[in-house]
């Protein structure tokens, strides 16, 4: 059964949660609490606040590179089967499964140098 | 009961929660972060199934590429407008979802009585292991429809490109 | 009741694992304070215990008993939950991770991993890619400008990396054959069938994604004490801020590190010197050396601003690494 | 007008680029530091000798007989015994101070036409250690000394007063007067850390 593996996996999952609940809340509860007025005033190198929140829109410059991420991750998808299986494929066809990657590699490269080209790949 | 029926269940029943979470959550990102939760209790489904392969590397490119692209997204958009519920969108998405609801239901309840199950017996499945049946059927019988995925990525690449870069809609204001 | 047993005995492991990890993450925090001050000419922690052998008690005493403060503005729930989520996935890492060879024990088989998977590396690589959000979502639930813009840094930084990342892993994983690290392993024997010595690209660009991934000092952009105070940890006070450190310099540094020996440097072989042991002798050791180097790059080298390290994955590895599956097909075909 | 010039920033060779050459020597730095002997000293168990010219807590010189002639002229109209402070409450100090409130000085005509100083009081709190007040003494009587702990549990103890004031001029004279003015008391340690240094 492929599944009772990953049982192990659950379970040290849960129980690291638990210890580091456990940890926090050992945290809480030997702590002391000595209330000050300022305590909760947040960190701004000791100057008053500009504005509560920085909850704001933020420009980011990366917006084309987190796309482009999700596109080469989606790549890497489909080359990690592929590089499994080639070294037993290559003992029976190294040209077929060799030509097959090199053609998706290809059409990918010259994607990625267009993106390159194009200026996508820097702090717009 | 058996081990697998208990995890199914307890994965579908969380991810289905997390689900709700991301529709109703009026902080978009504890809507992020329930979805997080839903796409690693969906790999956890996969697990449950049988398919290693799948499950790995729906959590390598969704909770990982995917959502930190969320995240980049959120992080343009200021507080309040995350908040704001607008119904008028209501009477568009919920048909079109209803109708992406019956294309996966009808999918899946076709898939279920088309499939069969190939060369790789479930013996075979336990020895060589799951990774390498999925590679090795997708690199002999499905060898077509992987080459076009990289064109469709090629051309979802170059669109993203266009769509997303800044001097391009300058260029198309001046032109307008 | 059978299964029942089988869980129990999961929990003990995991329970063994976690503390274990936890206690050598503390010496290691000793380690690396005495490494660094030695590199400065200090002589670092001396008078705690002998040495100050006792400092990490100390430290993680002085961590549980301080005040748990929470500031005003910020998302409570979220605030807390950031220091799990960074700390959660990034031991989770250490259940794929074989230290050695199975042992036979006073009649016992011991297995020195919590699971073998099928898939463990795209898991690791997974996981510790999540543990990356504890430091995103800390930095947004802390609602300040610097934990803030140490956040988004980090975010920017992992765009960077990861695809490098995932790239450089295709080089191993195809002169291995398998996504499993035990077998992975085991399919570098002897001396040269490390491959190290088939690989070196993809060792360069892997060493690239764990110092970026750990945010250790080349690329530390999102605690940049120089710039932002401390980074996304700015709010943080107690064992929450206490389990960012342990998590991402320590814990993810020797997990992955780990993975390092295990994807290069043929984990746990090696000749069978220290008797019964032996593998795990090996593995620690090397384990040990991949370490240090990286806390010894850490302390030498200044900081890259955040779009230099952007550009350097996109433009140097990441076309570094198609160059390294390119080859290392080659290497594959020609070795037949 | 400014003349701006641009430097160009040193590039990397091809062989630099590819081996990480500067990469490398950074490396070789750091662990040859690692291997030499520590340069720390462990603080309260082992103490430097501050140099002579050290800046540290305030004191008075006592009319012991090496007072500059201006004492000498300024003496005549003033109350002071042997080994009292040299003061002669002319507020140059506190004039030169950068910090109006740093200084107390208060003085009282006695009935034989003297002048007596009573009170030398510095709030060391507000004080930056400048050494202003030291130059612009006519009397050379207000110096700093190498004494640097001068930290206390009150505000109140960091007030220094006249006595003790002249006190640790007495004692800062006696143990450091004979001693040549420089930075480094021992010349070998400064060249093996630093190299010889060439004047021009």
């Amino acid at each position: 059964m492929v599944g009772e593996g990953y049982l192990g996996l659950v379970v040290f999952g849960i129980v690291s949660v638990v210890i580091g609940v456990a940890l926090l809340i050992v945290n809480r509860l030997l702590a002391p609490r000595i209330p000050d007025p300022m305590e909760g005033y947040p960190y701004e190198c000791g100057v008053p606040l500009y504005d509560k929140s920085s909850w704001l829109s933020i420009d980011q410059k990366y917006y084309l590179l987190g796309l482009l991420l999700v596109l080469f991750d989606l790549e890497a998808a489909f080359v990690f089967p592929w590089a499994v299986v080639y070294k037993e494929i290559a003992k029976i066809n190294a040209g077929f499964i060799f030509t097959e990657m090199f053609l998706f590699l290809t059409i990918l490269i010259v994607g990625y140098i267009y993106a390159w080209k194009k200026g996508a790949l820097k702090w717009q | 009961m058996d081990l697998s029926v208990i995890a199914f269940w307890s994965f579908s029943t969380l991810a289905v929660l997390s689900a709700i979470g991301v529709v109703f959550f009026k902080n978009i990102i504890y809507s992020v972060l329930s979805l997080i939760s839903t796409l690693i209790m969906v790999s956890g489904l996969f697990f449950t199934l049988g398919a290693e392969l799948v499950g790995a590397l729906q959590i390598l490119i969704y909770a990982v590429a995917i959502v930190v692209f969320y995240v980049l997204v959120i992080s343009t958009v200021p507080e309040y407008k995350g908040k704001a519920i607008d119904p008028k969108y209501m009477l568009l998405s919920l048909p079109v979802g209803f109708l992406l609801f019956l294309e996966l239901a009808y999918v899946s309840v076709y898939g279920a009585w088309a499939s069969n199950t190939g060369i790789f017996k479930p013996e075979v499945l336990n020895e060589i292991g799951n990774v390498k049946a999925v590679s090795t059927i997708l690199f002999t019988k499905f060898l077509f429809p992987f080459e076009v995925a990289s064109l469709i990525l090629l051309v979802a690449m170059i669109g993203a490109i266009i769509l997303g870069r800044k001097e391009q809609v300058m260029d198309e204001e001046e032109v307008k | 009741m059978e299964l029942i047993g089988v869980i129990l005995g999961l929990v003990v492991k995991s329970v063994i694992f976690v503390i274990g990890m936890f206690l050598l993450a503390a010496y290691l925090t000793l380690v690396e304070r005495k490494f660094a001050g030695h590199i400065q000419q200090r002589p670092g922690p001396l008078h705690v215990g002998f040495h100050g052998l006792l400092q990490p008690i100390a430290d993680a005493l002085k961590v549980i008993t301080k005040e748990d403060l929470v500031p005003d503005f910020v998302d409570k729930l979220l605030f807390y939950m950031a220091s799990l989520l960074a700390f959660v996935p990034a031991i989770m890492i250490l259940a794929v991770i074989p230290f050695g060879e199975k042992i036979t024990l006073f009649g016992y088989e011991l297995k020195p991993y919590i699971t073998d998977l099928n898939v463990g590396l795209i898991l690791a690589l997974a996981l510790g890619s999540i543990s990356i959000y504890g430091v995103i979502f800390a930095g947004w639930a802390s609602n300040s400008k610097y934990p803030m813009i140490g956040g988004l840094r980090k975010a920017a930084v992992l765009i960077g990396y990861e695809v490098a990342l995932g790239f450089a892993l295709v080089g191993p994983i195809m002169m291995a054959g398998s996504f499993s690290l035990r077998e992975i392993v085991e399919a570098q024997q002897g001396f040269f069938g490390a491959f190290i010595w088939y690989q070196p690209i993809a060792f360069i660009v892997f060493l690239f994604a764990i110092l970026a991934e750990t945010g250790r000092t080349p690329f530390d952009v999102q605690e940049a004490e120089a710039e932002l105070v401390s980074g996304y940890n700015t709010e943080y006070s107690g064992m929450k801020f206490g389990l960012f450190p342990l998590a991402e310099w320590y814990i993810a540094t020797f997990v992955l590190s780990a993975i390092a020996v295990i994807l290069f440097f043929g984990g746990w072989n090696g000749p069978h010197i220290f008797g019964p042991f032996s593998s795990y002798i090996w593995f620690l050791l090397k384990l040990g050396i991949v370490f240090m180097f990286l806390l010894w790059v850490h302390w030498t080298l200044p900081r890259y601003r955040v779009d230099q390290i952007t550009e350097l994955a996109w433009k140097v590895m990441l076309p570094l690494t198609f160059i390294n599956i390119f080859l290392t097909a080659f290497i594959v075909v020609i070795k037949g | 007008m400014v003349k701006v010039r641009y430097v160009e920033r040193p590039t990397l060779s091809t062989v630099e680029k590819i081996f990480f050459i500067d990469f490398v020597y950074g490396l070789k730095t750091t662990i040859r530091n690692f291997f030499r002997k520590t340069i720390t000293t462990i603080y309260p168990k082992e103490k430097l000798v501050p140099p002579k010219r050290f800046r540290g807590t305030h004191a008075h010189r006592a009319k012991d007989g090496n007072e500059p002639p201006s004492f000498v002229v300024l003496a005549k109209f003033m109350e002071i015994h042997d080994y009292e402070s040299r003061c002669v409450a002319c507020y140059m100090c506190q004039q030169a101070c950068p910090m109006p409130t740093l200084f107390k000085i208060e003085a009282e005509q006695l009935p034989n036409g003297k002048k007596r100083v009573t009170t030398f009081d510095m709030n060391l709190l507000n004080c930056l250690y400048c050494g202003l007040c030291v130059d612009a003494c006519p009397v050379d009587c207000i110096i700093m000394t190498d004494e640097f702990e001068n930290a206390g549990e009150r505000r109140n103890q960091c007030v220094i007063h006249k006595d003790d004031m002249t006190e640790r001029g007495i004692s800062f004279d006696r143990r450091r007067g004979n001693e040549p003015d420089r930075i480094w008391i021992d010349d070998k340690a400064r060249e093996k850390l630093w190299g010889q240094i060439e004047w021009t």
